[in-house]
C-alpha cells in the first residue's frame, strides 16, 4: 500500500502572535529542540510513507529552513522524498496564494495526479503527538470506509468548542460533525487526520474547488457526510494542537515535564526527528541549580532553574533565576535576572538584574530577539 | 581535490582494558555523545577537506556503524566524501594490514584516483582541535616533501612520544622514537602531511624492505630523517592535543569537559563538534534532583545527585543515587540509592539498587596493573552490578558480566570479575 | 573563499512561449536531456559553491521536481545546500511576489545575512555556457574591484540590441553600460554575471530596495557605476541566452550538433550535471536510420532521424521522418509521420502520416502534451 | 524492518576471463550503461527492500566504488539502506569468508540488528528481473522454514545447475548439485529466503561441522533436503534469469538487449534499473553514420558503422570503422576504417586506424580453450591495439597490453597477446 503524505502547514498562527511573527505555525519551537511539525513528520515517516507534501503559505521560510532537504527525516530521496509545496504565480492565474486547504491540495494536483499512491494522508503541522497510523489504515480498509477521520475522546482540559465534534453511530460511522459547536453534543473530536483513497480525494476536489468550496472541511467532506461512508478511528494517546492559544501552547509545552507525557511522545519505538544542530551536551556549573525542568544541548546554567524549559543554547547565568518558562535557542538570560510565567523567544537577552513576571493563566510571550 | 586525508581507524588501544576488548579504539564513546574518531573527522570538514578515506581493521563493527555513509560530517558526498577502507583479497595477493604504513601502501589505488597534490595521514585516536590548512601552509611555505605535526610536552613526559630534534628554520635533523634520555621536548602528534607522489614511492620502498614492520613512525620517519636529500619539517601546534592512550587520561579528559573554560571548546559555533547520535529529547532533571559541575546529554533522566560528572545520552540516575568525578556511557541506568564514584561505566550497563562503586583505599590492580592503575574503577559494556553490591576503588566488572558472574557482592578494591567466570 | 551563489529563476519567458506555459524559463529543456539552469548550476559546483539560492516566481514546480533536493548536484547538504526561494505571505506584507530582480534578493536578505559567506555570485537561469568562475574571482581580488561584471565580445549571430553593452576604459575598468541600446557602441555584452562582496550587496540593497528600486541592474548597479569600481572579466567561450526568443532557442539547441560546441560545454574537467532519470541506452532498430543528431536515453528510434535532438524516451515509429527538429521528452511519432524544422514539447503524439513543416528561420513550437 | 537482503557478490567468475582478471563478477559492465550487480539491487529496491548489506572478498575496489553509498538506488538512508560488509579481523578470530556460508555466518551480527523476520540470500552475479515479494509471500503462505526460487531449464542443461526434485505440493525432496543424471530439470537460481532465526541456526551448526565447505548450495541446502523436520521449498519464477557466467553467454545476453522485443526489459518504468554512472551528454550520431539494431549510449559519438551492437558510454567510433556483432565498453576508441566484428571489447582500451578485430577461421584458444570458446574475439582493459594490427577470431588481447607487447601486428585465431609477455 503506497500513501501520500499531506501535511497543512499554512496558517498564520495568529492565536499565537507573537511567536509566529517570524514563522508559521507549523514551525513553532516545542519541548527544548523540536519544532511542531516534526510530530505529524516523523508520524508518517514511522509508518512508511516516503513521500510527504507540505502545503506552506505565510512565513514559510523559518520552516523551509528547518525542513531543508529533508535528510534528517530520511527524505532526501531521489524518488518520492520531501516537497515544499509553496504557493506560486502561474502565467495564466491573476492572483496568488491558496484560498484555503481544499484550494491548496487542488493547486498542487500535479503531486497526486503523478505518483504511484493509492492513498493519501492528510494531517496537521501544528499537532503534537505521536502515532503510528499503520492500525487506523488497516481498519480503514478491513472497514469498507471512504474516508476515515481519526478523532479523540477530548476531557475538560480541552475547550470543546474549538474544536470539530463528531457523532458517530453504533456501527461507528460518523453520523454528525459540528465544527466548533457552541454546545457540543459529544466530547468526541477530529483530529484532522483525514485517510483515503486518492482518486477518490481528487474527483471531490474537482468537482468541488472549481466552484468556491475552499475548504477542506466544511466545503469538501461536510457535505458529503451522508454520500459516503465518513468512519471514525479512535486514538487515546497524547495530543494537543498549538496553534489554540499562547495558554495552550504554554501548558502543552509544561506538560512534557509529566514523565507520562514524555514517555508517550519519546520512549516509543517510533522516534520524533528533528533538525538536528550539533551541539555538545548541557553544562550545569559549580553555580547552578536545576530542578524539574528540560534542559537542551548547548545550554550552559550557572544559575537556577526551575519547572522550565530551556531549548538549545541558552545561557543562564549566575545568581540568574528561571521559573516556569520557556527560553527558546540562544536566548542569554543574565546575571541576577528574574523570569517567570514567562515564554521568551530566540536570541534574546534578559539585561542582568530585569525581572520578567507572567502568571501560570497568563504567560508572558516576548518575541524573537527582543532585549528585555 | 588537491588533498586527500587518511585516517588510521585501526588501533586497539589496549592500554583502555575493557573499554577496548570488543571495539576499536577510535570508537570509543566520548564527551557526552562524541566517539574519539568524530575529532578528527570533524577537523577534517572544518578544515574544507571533503575527501576522506577511514582505514579500519581492528573490531570495526560500532565503528563502522557510527561512520555510516558519513552524514553527520556532510561527507555523503556523489564525489569524493567519505570511503570506508578495510582490507582486501585480491587473487594473488591477501594481506590483513601488517603495520600503519602498510596499510597506506595497500591502499593507494584509492588515494591516486583523486590524483591529489598532498596527503594528510591522521590517527583517529586522538582528541583534538587543530585546522588542517594551517599545516598544510607551513609544508607548501617550508618546499618541505614531509611535515610532521609536532607539539612541546613536559620533558619528563617525552619518553613516551616520538621526539623530534629541528634546526633553526624548523627542519627535522633527528628522531627518536620513544627515546629513554629525549633530545628535546617536541613530541610528535602522529599527524602528517606528504607530497603524494614523493609518499607513493617511500612507501612502495619501504613494502620491499624485509626489515621494515612498516610503522610509519618508526619506519617512515626514521628512514626519511636519515636521508639527506628529504626535507622533512616539524610543524609546531600549540592547541588541545590529547591521546587519551590509558584509563586514567581517557577519564581525566572527560571530566575536564563539566569544569569551566576547558581547554577543549565544545561550544564553538565556528569549529563545531559532530557525531552520529540516536534521535532523543533533551534531557530532564527531576524535581529532587541536584546538579552541579557536570554535562548531561539528551534523553537522560536525573533524579539523584551528579557532581563533576559527564552523563551520556539516555543516562538514568534513580532517585537517592549518587554519581561524582564518573563518566557515564549511553544508556546506564544507576539504580536507586546507588553510589558511584571516581568510575567508568560502559554503554548499557545496570548499577542496581544500592550498589556502592569506587570506594574504599588504593589497591594495586589483581587484572592488569599496568591498565587498571589506581584510582578508577571501571563496569564493562553491557555487566550488571547487583543490588547491595560493593565494587572497590580500581576494580573492574567485565563486558556482560552477570548476576550469576557475582561469586560474592564484594569485589575488593583493585579486584574484578569477569563474564563466565574467565580468569584473565 | 567562501561564496553564495544566487541565481536568478523568475523570469516568466514570455518571448520563448509555449515553451513556457507550464514552466519557468530556467526550467526550458535543452540539448536532449538539461534544463537550462543546469548550467548555471553546475558551473556554480564545479567552481566550489556549496551554497546556492535560487530565486523563483512563476511556474516554478517543473524546476522544484528537476532540483529536487539537490542530489544530482552533490547539494543535498546538512550546512549550505540548496534553497529554493519562492516569493510568500507574510504576516506584515499585502502582497505576494517579486518587484524585480533586486527585490527578489531583498525579500531573501536572511540567506545573506545568516551565512559566512564574504562574497555573492549572482547569475541566471537561463544561460548556456560552461565556465569555471575561479579565474575571474581571482582577477576580482587583484584588481580591487567592487563589482565584476562578467562580458564577451559578441559576434554578428547575437542581435546586440537585446543586451546590455559594456564601455572599458584601458585599465579595464566599466565606464559605460546600457541596456539594450538601439545604437551599441561597442560589441562588448554584459552576461548577468556579477560578482562582489555580500555586505557591500547588502548595503546597495538597503539603500535602494526600499525607495522604490527594484532591478539590480537598472536601479543598484548603474547608478552607482561612478561611485564604485565595476570591472569587466572577459569570458570568450561559448554562451547563449535561450530567453530571448524562439528562433534563438532552437537555435542554440541545434548548435550542439556542432562538435566544437560539444566539446566545450560537454568534453571539458567539469562537468554539466543534471536529473538523473534512470533509462536504459537509445535504441536505434534495424529499420532505424539517424544522421548528425543527438539521441538521448530511453529512445527507440525505427523511423529517420536527421539533423535533429531526440530527448529523453522519444519513439519514432518505422517510417516516420524527423528532420531539423526538436523532439522533447516522451513523445511519439508515429508511422509514416513527417517533422521538419519543429519543436515539439513533452508527452505529445504526432499521429501517424501527420505532415508539420516549419522553416529554418521560423521553427513551428507545439506545447506540451500536443497530440498533432 | 522485516526483511533483510544480503547480497553474494564475492564471485570471482573465472568463466568469463580477463573481463574479471582485476574486477569481481558482480562489477562487470553490461547493457550499455549497468553492471551486473545492478539487476539485483534494483530488484531489492523496486520490491521495496531497502535494508540490503553486500557481502564482497574478491578484489573489491570497483564494486565498492560502483555501489558508493548506495545514491542510485535510493539506499542512502539513515536507518537501514545499503552496507557493505567485507571480512574484518576481531582479537581473536581472523578469517576472510570460506564459502557463502560462512560469509553470512561472518555476518550475523549485521542483520540480528535489524531483528528480522525473514532474510533473502541474493547472488550479484546475475542478470534478472524479480519482484522478491512474490518469492516472500510464497514462502510464507507455504509456512516453511526456507524457500528456493528455481526456474525450469532444459534437461539438457539441468547438469550445470544444482537440481531439485519436488513433490505436488513443491516441497523439495531431493537436492542434486550439478548432477551428472538430473532427476527434474528444476534449477536452483540461487535465490533463497529464509526465516532468520531457523538460518541463523543452521548456520552455526553449519560452522562447527568440520566437514563442510560452507557453500550454501553444496552444504546447506543439502543437508535441510535430507532432514525431514525442515520445510524446504521450491518457488518456480518464469521470468527472465541469466548467469551469463561464460564470455559466450555474456556477449550473447548483451546483443539479445538490441533486437527488437528483448526478454528483458530494461523499458519498463514500474520496474527500472538504475545504475551509477558517469554524467555525460547524450549520444551522437555522425552525419555519415549508418546505425543498426545497436544500443548507443551517453557519450558516444558514431562516425561510421555499427551493427547489431552494444555501445556503452563515451564510446567513439571513427569515421570509417565498422562495428558489428560486438561489445564495446565505456570509454573505447575505435579508430579510423578499424573493423570490429565477433568481439568483447573492454573498458578504455583503443583499437588503432584500420586495425582488423574477430576475423577468420575458427580454432581452439591457445590461452584457454576452457574460457575462449570459440566465436569471439576479447580486447582486455586499457589494452592498445596498435593501427593496422590483425586479431583473429577467438583471439585474446590481455588487460593493459601496450604496442609494445606485440611481437607482431598479427594475431592469429586461437591466439594471443598478454601485457609484458607474461606467459598463461
Amino acid at each position: 500500500m503506497r500513501v501520500l503524505g499531506i501535511i497543512l502547514a499554512g496558517g498564520m498562527g495568529g492565536n499565537i502572535w507573537p511567536l509566529t511573527s517570524k514563522r508559521a505555525s507549523a514551525a513553532v519551537p516545542v519541548f527544548g529542540k523540536y519544532r511542531a511539525i516534526d510530530f505529524t513528520l516523523s508520524n508518517m515517516v514511522n509508518s512508511g510513507i516516503t513521500k510527504v507534501g507540505i502545503l506552506t503559505q505565510y512565513n514559510p521560510r523559518s520552516l523551509m529552513d528547518h525542513l531543508g532537504s529533508g535528510k534528517d527525516w530520511d527524505l532526501d530521496r531521489r524518488r518520492g522524498g520531501l516537497f515544499i509545496l509553496q504557493p506560486y504565480l502561474s502565467s495564466g492565474s491573476e492572483r496568488m496564494g491558496y484560498r484555503g486547504t481544499a484550494d491548496a491540495i487542488f493547486q498542487n494536483m500535479t503531486l497526486l495526479r503523478r505518483g504511484d499512491e493509492d492513498y493519501v494522508l492528510i494531517g496537521s503541522g501544528d499537532h503534537i503527538y505521536n502515532m503510528d497510523y499503520t492500525e487506523m489504515m488497516r481498519q480503514h480498509l478491513s472497514s469498507g470506509a471512504d474516508v476515515t477521520i481519526v478523532v479523540k475522546e477530548l476531557d475538560e482540559t480541552y475547550n470543546l468548542s474549538e474544536y470539530g465534534i463528531v457523532e458517530i453511530d453504533e456501527s461507528g460511522r460518523i453520523a454528525g460533525f459540528e465544527e466548533k459547536p457552541e454546545k457540543p453534543k459529544t466530547n468526541l473530536a477530529s483530529l484532522g487526520i483525514y485517510f483515503m483513497n486518492k482518486h477518490l480525494l481528487m474527483d471531490l476536489l474537482y468537482s468541488t474547488v472549481p466552484h468556491g468550496g475552499y475548504d477542506l472541511l466544511l466545503d469538501v467532506f461536510l457535505p458529503n457526510l451522508n454520500r459516503f461512508h465518513f468512519r471514525a478511528y479512535k486514538f487515546d494517546g497524547y495530543w494537543r494542537n498549538v496553534k489554540k492559544g499562547i495558554l495552550e501552547y504554554y501548558r502543552t509545552n509544561m506538560s512534557v515535564l509529566d514523565p507520562q507525557v514524555r514517555k508517550e511522545l519519546f520512549q516509543s519505538k517510533n522516534r520524533i526527528y528533528t533538525k538536528l544542530k550539533d551541539l555538545p551536551p548541557p553544562k550545569i556549573g559549580a553555580t547552578g541549580s536545576v530542578q524539574n525542568s528540560i534542559i537542551a544541548d548547548g545550554c550552559i546554567v550557572n544559575g537556577q532553574v526551575r519547572n522550565s524549559i530551556l531549548f538549545r543554547s541558552v545561557i543562564v547565568r549566575a545568581g540568574a533565576v528561571i521559573e516556569n518558562s520557556l527560553i527558546f535557542e540562544g536566548t542569554t538570560v543574565e546575571e541576577g535576572a528574574h523570569v517567570v510565567c514567562s515564554i521568551v523567544d530566540k536570541d534574546s537577552v534578559v539585561r542582568a538584574g530585569k525581572i520578567v513576571r507572567g502568571s501560570k493563566e497568563r504567560p508572558l510571550a516576548f518575541e524573537k530577539a527582543s532585549v528585555l | 581535490m588537491d588533498t586527500v586525508a587518511l585516517i588510521l581507524a585501526g588501533g586497539q588501544g589496549t592500554r583502555l582494558g575493557i573499554l577496548t576488548e570488543n571495539i576499536a579504539k577510535p570508537a570509543v564513546p566520548f564527551g557526552g555523545k562524541y566517539r574519539i574518531i568524530d575529532f578528527t573527522l570533524s577537523n577534517c570538514v572544518n578544515s574544507g577537506f571533503y575527501t576522506v578515506g577511514v582505514l579500519t581493521q581492528y573490531r570495526p563493527h560500532v565503528l563502522i556503524n557510527h561512520i555510516g555513509i558519513g552524514r553527520p560530517w556532510d561527507l555523503d558526498r556523489k564525489d569524493g566524501g567519505l570511503t570506508i577502507l578495510p582490507p582486501f583479497l585480491g587473487r594473488k595477493e591477501s594481506d590483513w594490514y601488517s603495520g600503519t604504513a602498510n596499510a597506506v601502501y595497500q591502499n593507494i589505488g584509492y588515494v591516486d584516483q583523486y590524483d591529489p597534490h598532498y596527503v594528510l595521514i591522521l590517527s583517529g585516536d586522538h582528541i583534538y582541535s587543530m585546522d588542517y590548512n594551517e599545516l598544510l601552509e607551513y609544508h607548501i611555505s617550508k618546499r618541505a616533501q614531509g611535515t610532521v605535526a609536532c607539539m612541546e610536552v613536559p620533558i619528563q613526559e617525552a619518553s613516551r612520544f616520538g621526539i623530534m630534534v629541528t634546526d633553526a628554520d624548523g627542519r627535522i635533523v633527528e628522531f627518536q622514537e620513544k627515546p629513554k634520555e629525549p633530545k628535546s621536548n617536541l613530541a610528535s602528534l602522529g599527524i602528517y602531511v606528504f607530497d603524494w607522489p614523493f609518499l607513493k614511492e617511500v612507501l612502495i620502498q619501504d613494502e620491499e624492505d624485509p626489515n621494515s614492520t612498516h610503522d610509519f613512525g618508526r619506519d617512515i620517519i626514521t628512514k626519511l630523517v636519515k636521508d639527506e636529500r628529504v626535507k622533512l619539517y616539524a610543524f609546531r601546534f600549540d592547541g588541545y592535543w590529547k591521546d587519551v592512550g590509558t584509563l586514567e587520561s581517557y577519564w581525566e579528559s572527560n571530566l575536564e569537559l563539566a569544569r569551566p573554560l576547558p581547554p577543549l571548546n565544545l561550544y564553538d559555533p565556528n569549529w563545531r563538534f559532530y557525531t552520529h547520535s540516536e534521535e532523543m529529547p533533551p534531557a530532564y532533571i527531576g524535581p529532587e534532583a541536584s546538579v552541579i559541575g557536570s554535562l548531561v546529554s539528551e534523553g537522560a533522566e536525573v533524579y539523584g545527585v551528579v557532581e563533576n560528572s559527564v552523563l551520556f545520552q539516555g543516562v538514568i540516575v534513580e532517585k537517592g543515587a549518587v554519581v561524582r568525578n564518573s563518566v557515564i556511557m549511553t544508556h546506564v541506568k544507576v539504580g536507586q540509592d546507588a553510589h558511584v564514584e571516581n568510575a567508568i561505566i560502559c554503554e548499557r550497563a545496570v548499577i542496581g539498587e544500592g550498589a556502592k562503586i569506587g570506594i574504599g583505599p588504593d589497591a594495586p590492580s589483581k587484572l592488569d596493573p599496568r591498565v587498571y592503575t589506581g584510582r578508577i574503577a571501571v563496569v564493562g559494556f553491557d555487566a550488571a552490578v547487583p543490588s547491595g553490591a560493593f565494587i572497590g576503588k580500581n576494580a573492574v566488572v567485565g563486558n556482560s558480566v552477570t548476576s550469576e558472574d557475582f561469586k560474592s557482592l564484594e569485589i575488593e578494591p583493585g579486584g574484578f570479575v569477569l563474564h563466565n567466570s574467565e580468569e584473565a
